[in-house]
């Protein structure tokens, strides 16, 4: 007996005779023997809740947490107790793409809000409606650089991104007549000065990220008009949640801006789902990748939502679609949603503020007090780069034993990177005692 | 009046200064911003977000949801979607704090749950597909498609074969289908269907030759039919040296019943938010898990999680790997929710899923086709496709319409305008968690809507009007985009 | 029609044989009831319970779930019910499965966690009170006034006193007061509220002799209104032998401000349920945890919760108690939603909270005076109470109208007819939680409904017309009882 | 700055001036000086939610949980995770009492489900919409008693009912002018020949408890024509989860059928929230204590529940009610009715036979292998009595060292019962392994 089958013996005998069969067997006669599948799947049979519980906690328990430093895209922040409560609303969460709006303006004003967010936060002027996740995001970006700007072929990027985000780019158009070209880094961040040596007509955009790998923030001081002079369009890439304190995307003059929101509001999970965001200007919206949400009327002239400028999409476009993406991840971006709304104007701020304060507060007694240097000396927002005199993994793993984790390996993420780099990630969550037990096992380890 | 309280945007309820979140106080010296950051690195412009309380929040998302319909709420026969009812404990599963609180960076010795149940997963569902080995970090389908691009290139290019730049695709696809292979640097050459809705072999037969990448299918069919003749298919694509790629949207139809791999599928997608009763939630996330044959395992992104004795772990070292399609490992919590639901369904209660499924899409079927024009008239699968063409041309009353008058009647519309290939196409998906009395209720309405077609359409035309809102003009929303929403 | 589906019953939707729940496989010998004990101790007859899928109850009642206002959806000015918003971080620490395990008997020493919740929050009641001890047993508001009035009885016969067997009860008072002497054994006695809409001291002097075991009170009273002469009511009351109760219903207008103990009341209980924020669940469960001083601590009920060293455990050692007043120990689930409550506002957010409570309340009251007869007009507390006896005489508009008016605008009516000392009485108690532009909304909803009863009486007796359904026969459902379905 | 006080300054001031005062205190002038409160209260300040949480986390983890046999009115049953997830909708929970049945529609139609459900279960007439807990169930069950015959002034009860049913029996009878009479108990189970001695026309009725306090189960053959002869009325205390299986109140002819439903989906939680259920005659109904939902049509026909009867309530009644319940435990009570949709009429069977098929098995696993003996030879349901060689409580603590609670000596609720008695309650949710190690673990504790 399965929970979810209300079918009983009594119906399913009354339904195929009104089909006009004698057994379900009959229905499936269109598979030709040869390739029906006779046995059984090699699966255990059907399970009871409390069975199926009790295996499943058991995993949850065979993992371990510790009192986390470790960030590279994905970070321990403060989730307020809305954002449970609100995607646990069944209407949202169980509930298909909104493609009929006179019964979906609860999704529908959710992404506008969620768009309207992404705008104010990046001071772009689009948004879409979700993408996967940030990565993924820098090759929908990329994409739509080569789309918006005539016979460009080639984009640039800083050595300063995340590796993934370089391997996804790799991935993704390694196979398209794009080359993807590194520009070298100084001092822990982008050389500006590499950009015109590699910029041509040729060049679709250039993408860049502040904080970058490192943690450090970057300055792109004249960056987007020395591109705009070539047609090439500016990409950033931010941790949205340092957006609450340092410029943003489009304060730089940026085109498009990046990143991903897991850290409004959604747990760490492993690495997903979070949610890969993505504005532009306003030039850029009809080549602008995914779902939009846009506002109009009903008939009786009501303010409504709907899904729009769906030409752009590939179940209209198809084979000459220039992004296939369709699901996206929606509840995610409602999470975001509700955490922006609650945290609001002031908090966002002042978390923002906090994860600075923080991250200050430890880099400089790690220096202070366990004399470890940092890798380069920049400013940062939540997240800096020691250089450590060992082996940064063999670090990690003596703090893991002190129930740290005390951040990541730079050359786990990328092998060509330095053994001794290890990226610190502080939140706002880490108390000032957390802080200083790192540096004791911090220095312990180093001994 | 309550209704200007209710239909705000929360921009719009926001009051200067109101708050509805308290921060920790700071533990540690409150410096400002540009006491530890030079001040050309800091923001320039506040944002205008919400200033609201939590009560604000509360109730401005409790009321957001009540305007939304959803599978708890009622039948949701919308085609190709597989909305199925998303059990219960797959929440309380996906909810377990020692889930959710993993990072994806910290140890492998620390996450051995995860990696335990994300190979155990992958394994069952090669066992349901018939396939050796995947990777469960596609976000959704369509990036389980695009991965399936990136195997079939991966293979030609570890062969030396760089002529093979063509991908078929019948013309009945879904529309990721065209644009996965495109973006992945495809040529996308158009099958077309035969008289009875399945692939034309004939058709198929003229592009066998030596650029083929290969053919990406779906079978059932986006029609609702088994592909009859889909081991030919496999036969004379494999023989031109080509791939084949399968869409698992339509996977519900024949599990345990009929194995893609059996088929002659090398490459699988599933979507665990379809098959797999993972929810939708309004969009997204789901999972696009990929699965394939020995032949193409060798170029799985990486990383994929393998077991040397008795631990799990991350095996980045795939030498011929098709490199990293995403940040980190895919939609985890979804994939918990999948696994859940194959623990409980396990094999007996998948192939009955599978059965059930497709009992009630036949009795939908036959009980609707007196009364709408039913293209193609035989056995479906779990789903199937009828066209409101004539009611059109008689009446005037079109696909819209009817998916309009069915949410007047409380219940979601199926699919409509595709499949590309059926007229006026009205694309139904019952799913095994339908009720007979579901379906009768839903067979009753349909009867009354065809009732109303032929005596007032104009009532048709009007519908819905007791929704929250009515008819959406989407045409002023394409021609004056308003895509957010801006501060006075 | 979709409607049909829609407003059955649970038993309406049973189909005999349908399953929504799989048991375990027994894993001991399958032995038959009978084959374990004799038939004569077996049913007889079958129950009708539902036969349902787990699809058909998540359904119904996620659909019965929209048919029912609350506190999420918006403004609930429910007098003397203090519908505050619920926060939901209580719901988060109230769902830790390490307090929702825990079985009451099992060890105290595994059970220090919530022995030192219950410790801490008792301790913290006793602060906001002003008193020395409590229980926190009381399931709601009327089990604590009996569990007050059992300190009455105990005390006096600790004190040999048996002829106290008088309590006394303002008009005004809510029904259970006078219900929980009389049942506790005690003779009910009327006190008279004067002009101004308090207790007559003149009135309460009448009463004072041998025979009086004390008074129940609420303050500020179920006007609204501060007991001015509370100080003197207690010295005349205890100078006559007699103790004072304290009715906690209404103590979120005084929080910080004002203490009961302070006022000389001897026994208080609190409405958690009300004051601190847990939620009414439609009925319950709440808590009426009750505070004393220590005059009446030696005759708290068993067990009560103590710390000897740095371990608590529950005391039942109390020579004088009053005995045992439910099965175990309360409802501890609501005691952890006010626990959380407690460290959230802390002593500035509690005395915040009051300060807006009753800033709210004068605020609609100055609002709605001029339209809706306002009976004592004077600073009120947390709530007030407004008469619709004018517009019932002038426009045959009663209190039930105005209620039922405002269901049709999309808010929760205020408490009707009660206190019973004003004719066609409504409450108004808007709580903190309130925003300035949901009273000004709610007091343009209120003028429109006066300026309806003026133009347009006979559209507010057809009120409301937009509810899930509208107004209910309550003659019918009285005269001829249908109190549960019956199967055919 | 308090999240849920959405306050700004400006606002205040802008009401306060609307109002015409100047200030907030001057709201307060009222309160005479003498008794106004002048300092502060001596609590810590208010706390955000990471801090609040981290406290109530810390609490939660500061309990321990073990393998549990405890019963005694407390189980632990599986909750099908339905329950849950529908509590937890917030136009349940979030509501207060139904007094506007136009937008009340959902509680009062689960609530009329609730009382239909209990009526199923226990072959009676009417119930209402719940009561406090089984204990005060009892009590209110008594006053009924005393309330519907007349000129009665004594309640007989079984020594075999729960002790702390007595305790609250005795609390809220003991200054009104009726007399408790304890009936002796032979063998585990009521002296039912003891009934008859004691009966007479001052006798408003008799309650007793099947299962009893030793998990036995009772045979009330004859007993309520017995009673009826003097028209006594015959109260029974059943565990709900029971009459899946045994003989129900009605059944044995009872006007009075009372019982606490934790077992039916709510979690243990130290004792609360459960529910206490009531169902009687329909003659009694008049005279039913707390709240009680109707059936009735709106205006406009349609089908429409609502509160009904109220005239019985204190709201009305004020000094004349018989009872003073206002608030119940409707949300808990919701939860059962969840419950019992979920597991349905075969599902509680089963789960019924499975509890006592457990328990049997656990039983003669003690008896054959630990060779201990039960304290009486009588039927029983899902829990039973064993006569120890030694303390109880000893051995219940020995045992706890292999994380075992192996059940509730009885002499904790009742300090006149024997020493050595420890009452077992198994439930569906005991594996066979964890019995297995019960019996291990017992023998150990016996050596
Ligand atoms: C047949 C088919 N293929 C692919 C997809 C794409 O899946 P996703 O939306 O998860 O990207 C869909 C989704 O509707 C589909 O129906
Ligand atoms: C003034 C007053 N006292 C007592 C009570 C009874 O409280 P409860 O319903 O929790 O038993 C109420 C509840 O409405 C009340 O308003």
């Amino acid at each position: 007996m399965f929970p979810y089958l209300p079918h009983t013996d009594k119906e399913i005998k009354a339904m195929l005779s009104d089909i006009g069969v004698d057994s379900i067997d009959e229905l499936f006669a269109d598979i030709p023997a040869k390739i029906r599948f006779k046995g059984e799947l090699n699966l255990p049979k059907g399970q009871s809740e409390l069975e199926v519980y009790t295996r499943l906690k058991r995993l949850a328990e065979n993992n371990r947490q510790g009192v986390s430093f470790l960030g590279a895209g994905n970070y321990d922040h403060i989730i307020p107790s809305t954002v449970g409560a609100l995607m646990g609303r069944t209407e949202f969460y169980t509930s298909y793409t909104p493609y009929q709006p006179e019964i979906s303006q609860g999704v529908l004003q959710a992404i506008f809000e969620f768009q309207t967010l992404m705008c104010e936060l990046t001071s772009l002027q689009v948004s879409n409606a979700s993408l996967y996740d940030g990565h993924t995001a820098a090759s929908e970006a990329c994409a739509l650089a080569v789309n918006s700007t005539r016979k460009t072929d080639t984009i640039l990027y800083s050595s300063t991104i995340h590796p993934y985000t370089k391997q996804v780019l790799e991935t993704y158009f390694e196979d398209l007549n794009i080359k993807l070209v590194e520009l070298p880094e100084k001092a822990g961040v982008l050389d500006t000065d590499s950009v015109k040596d590699q910029l041509g007509d040729n060049v679709a955009g250039l993408l860049v990220q502040s904080p970058n790998i490192y943690g450090n923030l970057e300055d792109y001081t004249g960056l987007s008009d020395l591109l705009h002079e070539h047609k090439s369009l500016l990409i950033v890439s931010s941790n949205p949640m340092a957006l609450g304190a340092i410029k943003s995307q489009g304060e730089w003059g940026a085109d498009i801006a990046i990143g991903d929101t897991q850290p409004f509001g959604l747990p760490a999970y492993y690495g997903g789902p979070s949610v890969g965001y993505i504005a532009a200007t306003e030039k850029l919206l009809r080549k602008m990748p995914g779902r939009i949400v846009g506002q109009s009327v009903d008939e009786d002239g009501k303010r409504a939502f709907v899904l729009t400028m769906q030409a752009r999409e590939q179940h209209i476009k198809r084979e000459r679609a220039t992004s296939n993406i369709c699901s996206n991840q929606a509840l995610a971006a409602l999470g975001n949603t509700i955490y922006l709304a609650t945290v609001g104007k002031e908090g966002l701020k002042e978390l923002a503020e906090q994860n600075m304060q923080k991250a200050h507060y430890l880099a400089e007694k790690l220096k202070k007090e366990a004399g470890v240097e940092m890798a380069a000396d920049q400013p940062f927002f939540n997240e800096f780069t020691l250089a450590l005199p060992k082996k940064a993994a063999d670090i990690a793993e003596a703090m893991e034993a002190d129930g740290i984790f005390a951040g990541v390996a730079l050359n786990q993420l990328d092998a060509s990177k330095p053994e001794n780099l290890l990226t610190v990630a502080v939140t706002e969550k880490r108390t000032v005692e957390e802080m200083d037990r790192y540096v004791q096992s911090m220095k312990g380890a180093l001994k | 009046m309550s209704t200007q309280l209710k239909n705000k945007l929360i921009f719009e309820r926001s009051r200067e200064g109101r708050r509805g979140f308290r921060v920790p106080d700071i533990d540690v010296p409150a410096r400002k911003p540009e006491e530890m950051v030079d001040k050309k690195y800091l923001r320039v412009h506040e944002t205008a977000l919400p200033e609201v309380s939590e009560v604000d929040v509360i109730r401005h998302y409790t009321r957001l949801s009540q305007k939304n319909y959803c599978v708890d709420l009622g039948f949701y026969p919308l085609g190709s979607c597989t909305m199925k009812y998303n059990p219960k404990i797959n929440e309380v599963t996906a909810g377990l704090a020692g889930f959710a609180g993993l990072h994806p960076l910290q140890p492998q010795k620390t996450t051995q749950g995860i990696l335990e149940l994300m190979y155990d997963l992958t394994e069952r569902l090669c066992e349901v597909t018939g396939m050796s080995w995947g990777t469960l970090q596609p976000f959704a389908g369509a990036h389980g498609e695009f991965t399936g691009m990136k195997f079939f290139k991966s293979y030609f290019k570890k062969q030396g074969d760089t002529g093979r730049t063509k991908v078929l695709v019948p013309d009945g696809a879904h529309g990721t289908n065209p644009a996965s292979a495109h973006i992945s640097g495809f040529e996308v050459v158009e099958v077309k269907s035969n008289e009875k809705g399945m692939v034309s072999v004939e058709d198929l037969k003229q592009h066998l030759d030596e650029n083929l990448a290969g053919i990406m299918l779906t079978n059932p069919n986006t029609l609702g039919l088994y592909e009859e003749d889909i081991a030919e298919i496999a036969e004379l694509v494999h023989d031109a040296g080509g791939l084949l790629y399968y869409d698992g949207a339509n996977l519900n139809a024949i599990m345990g019943k009929s194995r893609p791999g059996d088929m002659g599928f090398d490459v699988v997608h599933l979507n665990l938010h379809k098959t797999f009763s993972t929810p939708h939630g309004g969009g997204g996330p789901g999972s696009g898990a990929v699965m394939v044959n020995k032949k193409l395992e060798p170029f799985l992104p990486a990383p994929t999680v393998r077991k040397k004795g008795s631990e799990y772990y991350l095996d980045h070292d795939i030498p011929d790997t098709m490199g990293r399609i995403s940040g980190f490992y895919g939609n985890i919590a979804v994939l918990v929710r999948a696994y859940t639901y194959i623990l409980t369904m396990g094999n007996d209660g998948l192939k009955r899923a599978s059965e059930l499924a497709v009992l009630n899409a036949n009795y939908l079927k036959e009980k609707l086709k007196g009364r709408y024009f039913l293209p193609y008239d035989r056995v479906c699968k779990h789903e199937f496709v009828l066209s409101a063409q004539k009611m059109k041309d008689a009446y005037g009353v079109n696909g819209t319409d009817v998916a309009k008058a069915l949410l007047e009647f409380g219940i979601h519309a199926p699919t409509v305008y595709f499949p590309l290939i059926v007229h006026e196409a009205m694309m139904f998906e019952p799913t095994e968690t339908e009720s007979r009395e579901s379906l009768d209720n839903f067979i009753e309405v349909m009867h009354e809507i065809a009732d109303l077609a032929e005596k007032d359409p104009d009532k048709l035309h009007e519908m819905p009007t007791s929704t929250p809102v009515r008819r959406v003009d989407q045409v002023q929303a394409a021609k004056h985009p308003v895509l957010r929403w801006q501060p006075e």
